[in-house]
């Protein structure tokens, strides 16, 4: 029994960078219905940065430096609107195009490398489990900006705003909600979370530069879990993916383990009514 | 189909332009070897670009699976040749049906999802696929994959196989185009622009869409049929994830709902990315030429001509809205 | 046809002097390539309340959408003497236009009563507020009784209720209401008129798109009508209500 | 700003090896053009990169001219770890630029997929892979193909007899999951039992996994008295080392060559201290003998040693050099490269060991060319 709950523990805090990834994808999707396959590339560059720069500066560098690369995306994308493109896939492949220069970049500056740094060396035992700190930290800190943002979401006027032109995008417009705005905002934030993302990566399991498209592509399976709509359930999603992943690595097969993050996305995508609002639509 | 001169080309405009363009160009690219190779390769991926355009552009899956697609059809191929010795060109028809199968499967589920899940969603698919492929040791070789498939029957050499890949091109437009000519092509159109109407017309939506994906998947099998008995070795990293999205922006690129635009897309951007200098900052040229592209052309570098020349017959006409773009055939008179 | 053809002057001139409260001269629509509204000029006096009369496809909507900025549009268009045409809706929104689209396209499903109008009110100078949610909460009671509601779980009657207040709550010069009948029960559209007739307190123009002809007689003071995106006919709400036959033709189609 | 001037000088070499005319080989004693077909981007960059510097320090070292005066055109293209690429690669120097040899595929799997194309177009391949399947007879074009590193099989032999020396009796397993860790796995569970280690336990991640507690929790509880690490993809490494710590999974852990790279032994924590690893050579840590001499012409030209692809991309070159100067005065062509390969022996390289080719043995390199390290304080040091 205990080995179970170890491992739904262990679970539980890979899981949160999981949870990290899932909001900025789950806050794209609602705002700008699509995808930023570069949030991954955003980890990836911040967690270089930030080993190259090191100490406290390093990790502001690192963040910059992911916002940056988001501000980037988001010039793309106000260029792409305003050449008159409202097609979500163009938005969603440029930035996998993105994404593949980023990682381009980083293998030809910083080489092949692993990016890792340790931050503390002794575990923790906690109920008889061994813990690494950063771990934790890295659980902590997730769960206090998401639940942040749960309360700017939900009760604050920026909030509000968000939400309104996520629903219903021409009665935004009509109520000069500055729609676009909103939008750019969200590929920015995609850029800060991606950004603490990796480095929270960067201290605990390290990265390299193949990274990206994994973890894009992990965050948007726990962004959809549990409904894409609110980056709380997207929390969730990342924590019942990370579990999910642990079990099976700890009980099934490593064919089992490697399929859980993909069969998690299918099973949801085909028996949820996520994304049925395409049928509705369809008429200008 | 969407070609300005289509009225003087006949009614199979596309058809006749891929015919005369691979009857011009087949000889001369067959004098170099190292161009016919590349004609193998491109042919292949042509073919996967097309089975995008077949499922993006017409029925409206937007697919990342289809290398997945072409694994599943170029295993058959390897395994039916070298464990069970099926004569050549009996394998095709596995190596397509197979696919096309599991295709029309997993769209039952996924039609009624909007394109960015559909995407998704295939794209999970094109993964445990390539798990499979991976754990099946016994059937597939594992990671190491499966070396010395035979070459289908007498052709054997590069110029064979380049003839043979460009001519399975050239009959998949045709089929294509007479698909898309057909009623069957007409109610793909009406549903890709207005699904509800589709649906009030008396279109069972989700059992058309489903049909388009299967074709596309069938096509993706030839595809990977073609390079499994081509480069003789398969592994899970041959037609891989990687492979489904570089289709899928061949495809877009190219133009999706043109019936050449697959065509077009890989021709350009290969040789695009292979002007480049190559190593370490290849993926960097990559990225950037596609947002350059996607930039200029949104509607692919068809939709971008075919604009020109509505431009040029119509000075104050303006560009149609991307709806338009994805149904070309709607705009012709 | 016996109707009088004003197609291209401007229909009607203001009956109140100074600046119409909006002016539309040569206004067409369009949606990509396909032209919906051709030449369309007209104005509306401050308080007016104008009626846009066409059957299904008629391009009132549209209409309405070239005005409001949410549709491609050609031509110009002044709110208070002010060029609007060729900005966003949002700049739109700012110089005094709201819009109400077919369907109540302008709520936010999700989103609580409360959160609605907050949205609405938010561009108010924060003293005002107070005052325009009182005055909101007097002519639509229901709305303070649900403010906790999401306003995808209203009914339609109060939907369109939230959607009026909505589109009120900024104070705008001229208000543009897309069909507020589509989809009531008659006991509801009489409630709905009681509520629009209300709205003449504010002094705002209004301009509603219809096709509901008993509806439309009961608000309006003005209508014109239009068939295949032109105007076709202009004239007084009384006309209709005493000739069923005009209505019939210029709606093309069973009169109600 | 290193970087950017290896942009150039790898840019100048593809330049002036597209742009030299395709002189006719033979007794005019033109140069010898040479093709090496590296993986440059992707996962197996790791390795590919190192293998390029390598090969392009020791012929700018050589003024690109055998010992014997022959002048050398590289050839470099990139197979971006994809077998299509490196098959396409591989046909395109062959064809186009009239190459006698090829240096590479970089994988195992490239090699795979380029064989039948060496085969077809009669030019050898010098793969610097240890997958067993490349030089495997039964291939119909092993004529064509000769590795120029210790195969998977004899790594995974020479670090499961280290291990074996410490009465070690239950072995838990971590790879990755592609052929690499794939093949390594199933030799060790093969292998191992001859030599009285049972592996009781194997766990694997994907190369994106961010979190490998899992993995050692499972093999902590399966209570193994020791860990092999079949991996190549550092973070993966060090990022399995770091959870056995956390863990408690308190074994002494020993890892396959895959893991013998520079970044990979600075790179990791405190955790990593004792972990045996397998190397080819040890030029980053602790060269001997011909890796000094390739230490310091990498020196030279900027570069610092990352591992043993330098050691592997020169043994291509150096037993392409050796098989051009042995056919002194006579016309080279592919064909006559296969024939003078297999009459190789004791020829000049960088790496330790004798390396030996012959009709029947297309793996020059044996278990002589491997060492033993020990991760001590960031840095691999040889075991004697």
């Amino acid at each position: 029994m205990l080995a179970i709950a170890e491992y739904v523990v262990r679970g539980a805090l890979s899981g949160a960078i999981y949870a990290l990834l899932a909001v900025p994808m789950s806050l794209m999707f609602v705002t700008v219905r699509t995808i930023d396959f570069a949030v991954g590339a955003y980890a990836l560059i911040a967690a270089a940065v930030c080993w190259s720069v090191g100490g406290a500066l390093g990790l502001a560098a690192g963040l910059g430096a992911a916002m940056a690369c988001a501000a980037f995306m988001a010039i793309i994308f106000l260029a792409l609107k305003r050449l008159g493109c409202e097609d979500h896939i163009i938005y969603a492949l440029a930035s996998f195009g993105l994404a593949t220069a980023l990682a381009s970049l980083v293998l030809w500056w910083w080489g092949t490398q692993a990016f890792v740094r340790d931050a503390f060396s002794d575990p923790w035992s906690v109920g008889g489990i061994r813990l690494a700190p950063q771990g934790v930290i890295n659980f902590a800190l997730i769960l206090l900006l998401v639940g942040a943002l749960h309360l700017l979401i939900q009760h604050t006027s920026l909030g509000r705003m968000m939400r309104a032109a996520a629903a219903n995008q021409t009665g935004a417009a009509l109520a000069s909600i500055p729609v676009q705005g909103i939008q750019v905002g969200t590929y920015l934030a995609g850029g800060l979370l991606g950004g603490l993302a990796g480095l929270l990566v960067l201290y605990s399991a390290g990265l390299d530069f193949t990274a990206p498209l994994g973890l894009t592509l992990s965050g948007f399976g726990a962004a959809i879990i549990f409904g894409i709509g609110s980056p709380l359930r997207g929390f969730f999603g990342g924590l019942a993916m990370g579990i999910a992943q642990a079990l099976a690595a700890g009980y099934a097969s490593a064919m089992v383990a490697g399929m859980v993050p993909f069969l998690f996305v299918l099973l949801v995508l085909t028996t949820s009514r996520f994304g049925e609002e395409a049928l509705a639509g369809g008429r200008p | 189909m969407s070609f300005p001169g289509q009225r003087y080309l006949g009614p199979r405009p596309n058809t006749l332009i891929i015919a005369v363009c691979v009857l011009v160009a087949l000889p001369v690219v067959l004098t170099r070897p190292v161009w016919t190779d590349s004609a193998v390769v491109l042919g292949v991926y042509a073919l996967l670009g097309l089975s995008v355009g077949i499922s993006y552009g017409q029925a409206g899956i937007l697919t990342m699976s289809q290398g997945a697609f072409a694994a599943i059809g170029g295993y058959a191929a390897a395994i039916l040749t070298t464990r069970f010795g099926w004569p050549p060109y009996a394998d095709l028809l596995v190596a397509m049906a197979l696919p096309a199968a599991l295709a029309y499967g997993v769209a039952r589920l996924v039609t009624r999802l909007s394109p960015l899940a559909t995407a998704l969603a295939t794209l999970a698919l094109g993964s445990v696929i390539e798990i499979l492929i991976r754990n099946a040791d016994a059937l597939t070789g594992g990671y190491i994959g499966l070396a010395g498939i035979p070459s289908v029957g007498a052709i054997n050499t590069p110029a064979g196989y380049a003839c043979l890949a460009w001519g399975m091109i050239v009959v998949t437009v045709f089929l294509y185009e007479n698909l898309m000519c057909s009623a069957y092509g007409r109610a793909l159109n009406v549903l890709r622009v207005d699904q509800a109407r589709a649906r009030a017309d008396g279109i069972d939506v989700p059992a058309l869409m489903s049909a388009g994906f299967a074709v596309s998947a069938a096509v993706a099998g030839a595809a990977g049929w073609l390079y499994a008995h081509y480069i003789s070795f398969l592994s899970p990293e041959s037609l891989d994830t990687h492979i489904s999205i570089s289709a899928l922006l061949m495809a877009v690129i190219g133009g999706a709902g043109y019936i050449l635009g697959p065509i077009v897309g890989t021709l350009l951007f290969d040789g695009l990315t292979r002007l480049m200098p190559a190593a370490e900052l290849q993926g960097f040229f990559y990225g950037a030429a596609l947002i350059i592209i996607l930039l200029a052309a949104r509607t692919g570098i068809l939709g971008l001509l075919a604009g020109l020349a509505r431009r040029l017959r119509r000075p104050d006409a303006t560009p149609a809205p991307r709806a338009a773009n994805l149904s070309p055939q709607e705009s012709l008179p | 046809m016996t109707l009088v053809q004003t197609a291209s002057a401007p229909a009607v001139s203001a009956r109140a002097t100074g600046p119409a409260a909006l002016a539309a001269a040569g206004l067409s629509a369009r949606y990509g390539r396909i032209e919906v509204c051709r030449d369309i000029s007209f104005e509306v006096a401050p308080g007016e309340f104008l009626i846009l009369l066409g059957a299904n496809g008629a391009g009132k909507s549209s209409l309405l959408g070239a005005l409001a900025g949410i549709v491609a549009s050609a031509g110009t268009v002044t709110v208070g003497g002010r060029r609007i045409d060729g900005v966003s809706p949002q700049r739109r929104a700012h110089a005094g236009l709201a819009l109400v689209p077919e369907g109540r396209g302008n709520l936010f499903g999700p989103l609580t009563v409360d959160e609605n109008l907050d949205l609405g009110l938010r561009h108010l100078r924060s003293d005002e507020r107070a005052g325009m949610r009182a005055d909101l909460n007097r002519l639509f009671p229901v709305l303070a009784e649900r403010g906790r509601q999401a306003a995808a779980m209203l009914s339609g009657g109060e939907q369109q209720m939230l959607a009026l207040a909505l589109a009120i709550a900024r104070r705008p010069t001229v208000l543009l209401l897309d069909e507020p009948s589509q989809g009531l029960a008659p006991v509801v559209l009489d409630e709905i008129v009681a509520a629009v007739n209300r709205l003449r307190t504010f002094g705002m123009a209004l301009i509603i798109a219809e096709q509901n002809v008993r509806f439309a007689a009961a608000l309006g003071d003005r209508f014109i009508a239009l068939r295949g995106g032109e105007v076709v006919d202009e004239g007084h709400p009384s006309e209709l209500a005493n000739h069923s036959g005009t209505a019939a033709r210029l709606l093309g189609a069973a009169p109600h | 700003m290193i970087k950017s001037i290896t942009r150039r000088v790898v840019l100048a070499a593809a330049v002036a090896g597209l742009a030299a005319p395709a002189l006719a080989q033979g007794a005019d004693r033109g140069p010898v053009k040479l093709g090496a077909v590296l993986s440059l981007s992707g996962p197996a960059a790791v390795f590919g990169i190192p293998e390029r510097d390598a090969i392009q320090a020791v012929l700018k070292q050589m003024h690109s001219t055998t010992p014997d005066g022959r002048r050398i055109d590289l050839v470099l293209v990139d197979d971006k770890s994809n077998p299509t690429e490196a098959a396409r690669a591989v046909s395109q120097v062959i064809n186009n630029d009239q190459v006698v040899a090829i240096i590479g595929p970089s994988t195992g799997s490239g090699i795979l997929a380029a064989g039948p194309i060496a085969q077809r177009l009669k030019v050898p391949l010098l793969g610097p892979a240890g997958t067993l399947a490349i030089t495997d007879p039964k291939n119909e074009f092993y004529p064509w193909v000769f590795r120029v590193a210790p195969s998977d099989i004899v790594d995974i032999r020479v670090i499961l007899r280290d291990m074996a020396k410490s009465k070690t009796k239950k072995v838990g397993i971590f790879y990755q999951e592609d052929a690499y860790g794939k093949t390594g796995v199933d030799e060790a569970k093969i292998f191992g039992p001859t030599i009285g280690l049972n592996v009781v336990d194997t766990v694997s991640a994907p190369y994106t996994a961010t979190d490998l507690t899992a993995q050692a929790t499972k093999l902590r509880n399966a209570g193994v008295e020791a860990v092999f690490l079949q991996v190549s993809i550092s973070a993966l490494g060090s990022s399995f080392l770091k959870a056995a710590r956390q863990v408690g999974l308190d074994v002494p852990i020993y890892a396959n060559a895959g893991l013998a790279q520079r970044s990979f032994a600075e790179n990791t924590g405190p955790e990593a201290e004792g972990l045996r690893v397998l190397s080819i050579g040890n030029i980053p840590f602790d060269p001997v003998g011909g890796e000094v001499e390739l230490a310091k012409m990498l020196q030279a030209e900027g570069k610092v040693p990352q591992g043993w692809g330098e050691l592997v991309g020169t043994n291509a070159l150096m037993a392409a050099v050796a098989a051009i100067d042995a056919q002194k005065g006579k016309e080279i062509t592919g064909e006559s490269m296969r024939d003078t390969l297999e009459t190789l022996c004791n020829f000049k390289a960088y790496a330790r060991g004798k390396a030996c080719f012959a009709k029947d043995k297309h793996d020059g390199w044996g278990e002589d060319a491997l060492v033993i390290t020990e991760l001590r304080n960031k840095q691999l040091k040889t075991l004697d």
